[in-house]
């Protein structure tokens, strides 16, 4: 029972790390801001998820799990609104995301344009 | 061994941090830098066994002064001049330094080394008779609220100072710290539905959490600076999705500037009253009939009055900087 | 409960304690009545300090009765007194011959802050004055600066703000070179008393981190202390600051930090620490000497009075680093004495400027042309400051300068070049002081304003009291000698 | 194994360095203070390092739990004081820099150096 357990946290944890290297990897090499956002929010919400419910069953039923769900819910509720206030700040600063990018003249950078 | 290699690791992506820092020409991403390197080194302290440092590291640098830094970006230009290189005199006063001190180092005792001179003497002493004198798990609340609590007496006072001189540099004076309010930005982000959802949910249970801090400081990591710092976030996000000027209805200018005075005066008047009961400066054994009981209660007195002065002062200082515009 | 065991922690917690309550008042009178109350009340308790300490010897006091190096203890001894009387001294001087220049300077309704920083400010210093323990000095250091960079951005001009900007900066870099070195000597020591550290630093003499932290800490308070070329903070932030902030912080800010300077050299180095006594004495000497004459030669050239003075105070935190670096009695003697004058005649001279400036509205020399002739008394009384500044006998800097003078001869064969470098910097000052006091008497005055022009009689009544106390204590130098003894013979404990 | 131990203090010394060169030679005001906040938090780090003890935890004595050794809790009060002293000369330069903009219209050290010397 207990190797089923450590094999399966096992895998949760090592599911969660890689989600949270595809996050890091979309926030270097995703060419906007919004697109970055999105890998990154991966790093924030799917990876901590697994790892956490990794740990939660090595810890078993004791009270490190209770605080470790508490952990999970607030990261479940705060996580998504960071990258929400991130995407309105940028939004609302004028920054355009790319893939609406219109008729601008000028040839695509691979930097953001800001509207005027 | 593991954990040395963690905390190796945590220090060189500090190192990392810091000179992206220094290198960063836009100031916003500095500060947000300085928010990640604040969070870093209370990784840091936290894996060498000091919980209430990292936690007010995490509290202070991380949350307040990335705010505070944001909130004076907004009235200043927001980019560095371009650099003009490397400026040849400091480089040479910086790398002198930075040798000298790589020279001591070995002559220090390792990391974690039981023999070093540091960890017998006045620390053993009060790892072993916290127990029978004050009685309270915490030794680093023990140290810091009743043997060195004239420190912290201080500490208070120079949270008062920094509160005085922003209110006396940006504020309009007379019971009226800040200068005056932006119509504008006054509504917050009230009309914004997620964040304001969000903001509902989550600041009652940071206030509880700070409450916890504050009066379970004795027992676990924490204590009247900690709480004061949480509470101030609550009140920063509040102040952030409701407005600023909701969040003055709530806690009032006046009110704010009688937390600071009056947690700072509550912290002098426990001194005096151990002069009052026949003690010393800062004395408790002698507030109760008991001793352990007296200092117990002066623990909770002192962190209390730390606690409401942090408080009062950080809001104040939060509000004086994005009331002026 | 005997008030008069507890007069260390009173002579803090007095001045600390009434700033939260200044700050809630709501009118600057007030607020300015009560700061220049708690102020009296402290200079009152350095009194009685004094006295205790001349008639009982050095007090001990343990805060929250546990006992050092658990707890952390206040000591006093000559050379606290001393420094003591200069702070509350100076600050009610200060704030009761700067009523009506504050009220100019600092808008009404900001006052109450301005005050309650002022008495904060007291609080630090005296906090650093009665210290017995190395952290508690670095958590009252920053106290009392951030209270003082407060004050000087109080100052009218807007380059008060640039020059508090950089006083906070090195201010703040001094204060952290010094935790370093506390950290340092922490670590091997496992103390932070002042008295355990020097018994338990004979253990592991000259070992590296000590000698490094002995670096920082004297480099850190020398940044404080503004001795050459440290300095460069010290002459902005005494221009631009309101005048009356200038003779407070002339008098004394820059003493507590090389108090505390003396106190760590001598009481936790010396005799601890192998060859610290010569390397100490290369390290000062040196820079105090060029300090002494570079800051004079600058002094000659200003255009601005305060200006003049800054750099003067310059030269004379040489004189006093000069003195202490001999690290013999004689010397130490002439720097505890030296400190004490230097702040009568400075404090006296700071005074008469804010006077001048109140009528003439500007410190600069051209402005100040024929200020001698409208204002007879106020110059009068600068004149006699500034004698006792260049050591004329018959007044209180010709004692310390005579103290200089034979501690300097009895010190080694270089002792005759330094005393030509005392002589030279004396003349330059003569010069510096000169050239103001000529042009205040003959010069021509500004366009239209000739006519007989002076300060309120009180303030003309302070001022003159201040010049006959640097007069008195040049003719009855029995208090600050007796202290500067007792002070003298405590910090050479470690020595002998 | 020793030499590892002593990577702190070198953290601490390269810390303290790259601080103190922002301080010095950043012409920006608020790089200047950031400069500050990473050379003061250097020496906490230098603090806490000393504090630290193999095989021991944070210094809170549980009755019951089989911890016997705890790290040294001095160092770390001295932190927390030292920490509290830090953001305020943080929030009070901040403040001074707020000032110096809205009288000057600049950080930059040696633009308002000139418009010092102008008048």
């Amino acid at each position: 029972m207990s190797l089923v357990l450590d094999l399966l946290s096992g895998l949760l944890i090592v599911v969660g790390a890689l989600f949270v290297l595809s996050g890091g990897i979309g926030a270097l090499r995703m060419p906007d801001f919004y697109t970055r956002v999105h890998g990154s929010s991966l790093t924030d919400s799917l990876g901590p998820v697994l790892i956490l419910v990794g740990l939660m069953l090595e810890a078993g039923a004791s009270l490190v799990s209770v605080k470790l769900a508490a952990i999970l819910l607030f990261l479940m509720i705060t996580s998504p609104t960071a990258s929400y206030a991130l995407c309105h700040a940028a939004l609302q600063s004028g920054l355009k995301p790319r893939a609406t990018k219109l008729n601008t003249s000028s040839p695509a950078s691979g930097e953001e344009q800001k509207l005027q | 061994m593991t954990t040395m290699l963690i905390g190796i690791f945590l220090l060189s992506l500090l190192v990392v941090t810091a000179f992206a820092i220094v290198r960063a020409t836009e100031l916003f991403s500095a500060v947000m830098l300085s928010g990640i390197f604040s969070l870093l080194m209370a990784l840091n302290f936290f894996i060498l066994d000091a919980a209430d440092v990292a936690l007010t590291e995490a509290a202070v640098g991380g949350g307040v002064a990335t705010v505070l830094l944001l909130a004076a970006l907004k009235l200043t230009p927001p980019a560095e001049a371009p650099s003009r290189g490397l400026s040849g005199l400091s480089v040479v006063v910086v790398a002198v330094t930075t040798l000298l001190m790589i020279y001591a180092s070995f002559g220090q005792p390792s990391l974690g080394d039981p023999d070093a001179p540091a960890h017998g003497h006045v620390a053993s002493w009060y790892i072993e008779h916290t127990p029978e004198l004050i009685d309270i798990p915490n030794t680093v609340t023990a140290v810091l609220g009743s043997y060195r609590a004239y420190d912290t007496l201080g500490e208070a006072f120079v949270v008062l100072t920094a509160g005085i001189g922003v209110m006396f540099l940006l504020g309009g004076g007379r019971g009226k710290p800040f200068s005056r309010l932006q119509t504008g930005t006054a509504e917050g982000l009230s009309q914004h539905l997620i964040p304001k959802v969000v903001a509902r949910i989550l600041i009652p249970f940071i206030l509880l959490f700070a409450l916890f801090i504050q009066f379970h400081g004795e027992y676990s990591p924490g204590g009247g600076f900690q709480a004061g710092a949480l509470f101030v976030a609550a009140m920063i996000l509040f102040t952030l999705v409701r407005g600023e000027r909701r969040a003055l209805a709530v806690i009032t200018p006046r009110a704010l500037l009688l937390m600071s005075a009056g947690g700072a005066f509550l912290y002098g008047l426990v001194g005096l009253a151990g002069i009052a009961t026949g003690g010393q400066f800062l004395e408790y054994n002698t507030l109760a009939s008991d001793p352990i009981a007296g200092q117990h209660l002066g623990i909770i007195l002192i962190e209390f009055g730390v606690g409401v002065t942090v408080t009062g002062v950080l809001l104040s200082i939060f509000h004086a900087f994005i009331a002026r515009d | 409960m005997n008030l008069a065991e507890h007069l260390p922690a009173l002579q803090v917690a007095l001045p600390l304690l009434t700033a939260p309550l200044v700050i809630l008042l709501r009118a600057g009178f007030l607020a300015w009545f009560s700061a220049f109350l708690a102020s009296l009340f402290s200079f009152a308790l350095s009194v009685q300090l004094t006295i205790a300490v001349l008639q009982g010897g050095t007090l001990e006091y343990w805060i929250g009765g546990w006992e050092p190096p658990y707890g952390i203890s206040m000591v006093v001894d000559g050379f606290s007194a001393l420094v003591l009387l200069l702070i509350t001294g100076a600050s009610t001087l200060a704030l009761a011959g700067g009523r009506l220049s504050l009220r100019r300077d600092i808008d009404n309704r900001r006052a109450p802050m301005f005050y309650g920083a002022w008495l904060i400010a007291v609080a630090g210093l005296c906090g650093i004055a009665v210290a017995g323990d190395a952290f508690n000095v670095f958590v009252f250091m920053e106290i009392s600066s951030l209270a003082t960079y407060i004050l000087v951005a109080a100052g009218r001009d807007r380059r008060a703000l640039s020059a508090v900007f950089k006083y906070i900066m090195i201010g703040t870099i001094g204060a952290t070179f010094y935790l370093i070195g506390v950290g340092f000597i922490y670590m091997m020591t496992g103390t932070l008393n002042f008295a355990d550290m020097a018994v338990r630093l004979e253990d592991d003499m000259d070992t590296r981190p000590i000698v490094i932290a002995a670096g920082f800490i004297t480099i850190g308070l020398a940044l404080k202390a503004a001795i050459f070329p440290l300095h460069i903070w010290l002459p902005r932030a005494y221009t631009y600051a309101p005048d009356a902030v200038t003779v407070f912080m002339a008098a004394c800010s820059t003493k507590v930090a090389l108090y505390i300077l003396m106190r760590f050299n001598y009481e936790v180095f010396h005799g601890n620490l192998l060859g610290h006594s010569e390397l100490f004495t290369a390290f000062v000497i040196p820079l105090a000497l060029t300090g002494i004459l570079v800051a004079s030669a600058i002094a000659m050239f200003q255009g601005n009075l305060k200006k003049v003075l800054a750099f003067s105070s310059i030269a004379q935190i040489g004189y006093i680093t000069l003195a202490a670096g001999l690290t013999s009695e004689a010397g130490l003697m002439a720097a505890l004495l030296h400190m004490f004058n230097h702040a009568l005649a400075k404090g006296g001279l700071f005074l008469c400027a804010m006077a001048f400036v109140f009528t003439a509205g500007s410190s600069a020399l051209s402005q100040l042309q024929g200020i001698g002739r409208r204002m007879p008394w106020t110059m009068a009384a600068f004149v006699v400051a500034a004698m006792s500044l260049i050591g004329v006998p018959g007044t209180a800097g010709f004692i310390s300068k005579w103290y200089l003078i034979v501690a300097v001869m009895e010190w080694n064969t270089w002792g005759p070049a330094l005393v030509a470098a005392i002589v030279i910097s004396s003349l330059m000052a003569v010069v510096y002081l000169g050239r103001f006091i000529e042009l205040a008497y003959f010069g021509e005055p500004p366009a239209g304003n000739a006519g007989l022009l002076e300060v309120s009689i009180p303030l003309r009544c302070l001022i003159w009291a201040t010049a006959l106390l640097n007069i008195g204590f040049g003719l009855f130098p029995q208090l600050p000698l007796a202290l500067a003894t007792d002070g003298t013979a405590r910090l050479l404990g470690g020595l002998y | 194994m020793e030499i590892l131990g002593l990577f702190n203090y070198w953290a601490f010394a390269v810390l303290l360095m790259v601080g103190l060169y922002a301080l010095i030679s950043k012409q920006n005001l608020v790089k200047k203070i950031m400069g500050l906040t990473i050379f003061q938090s250097a020496v906490f780090l230098f603090f806490i390092t000393t504090s630290k003890l193999e095989g021991g935890t944070a210094p809170i004595l549980q009755a019951g739990k089989d911890w016997t050794i705890f790290s040294n809790p001095l160092p770390q009060v001295l932190i927390l004081t030292a920490i509290v002293v830090g953001i305020s000369v943080t929030a009070l330069a901040l403040a001074v820099v707020v000032r110096i903009n809205e009288e000057y219209g600049t950080i930059e050290d040696d633009e308002i150096l000139a418009k010092d010397r102008e008048a």
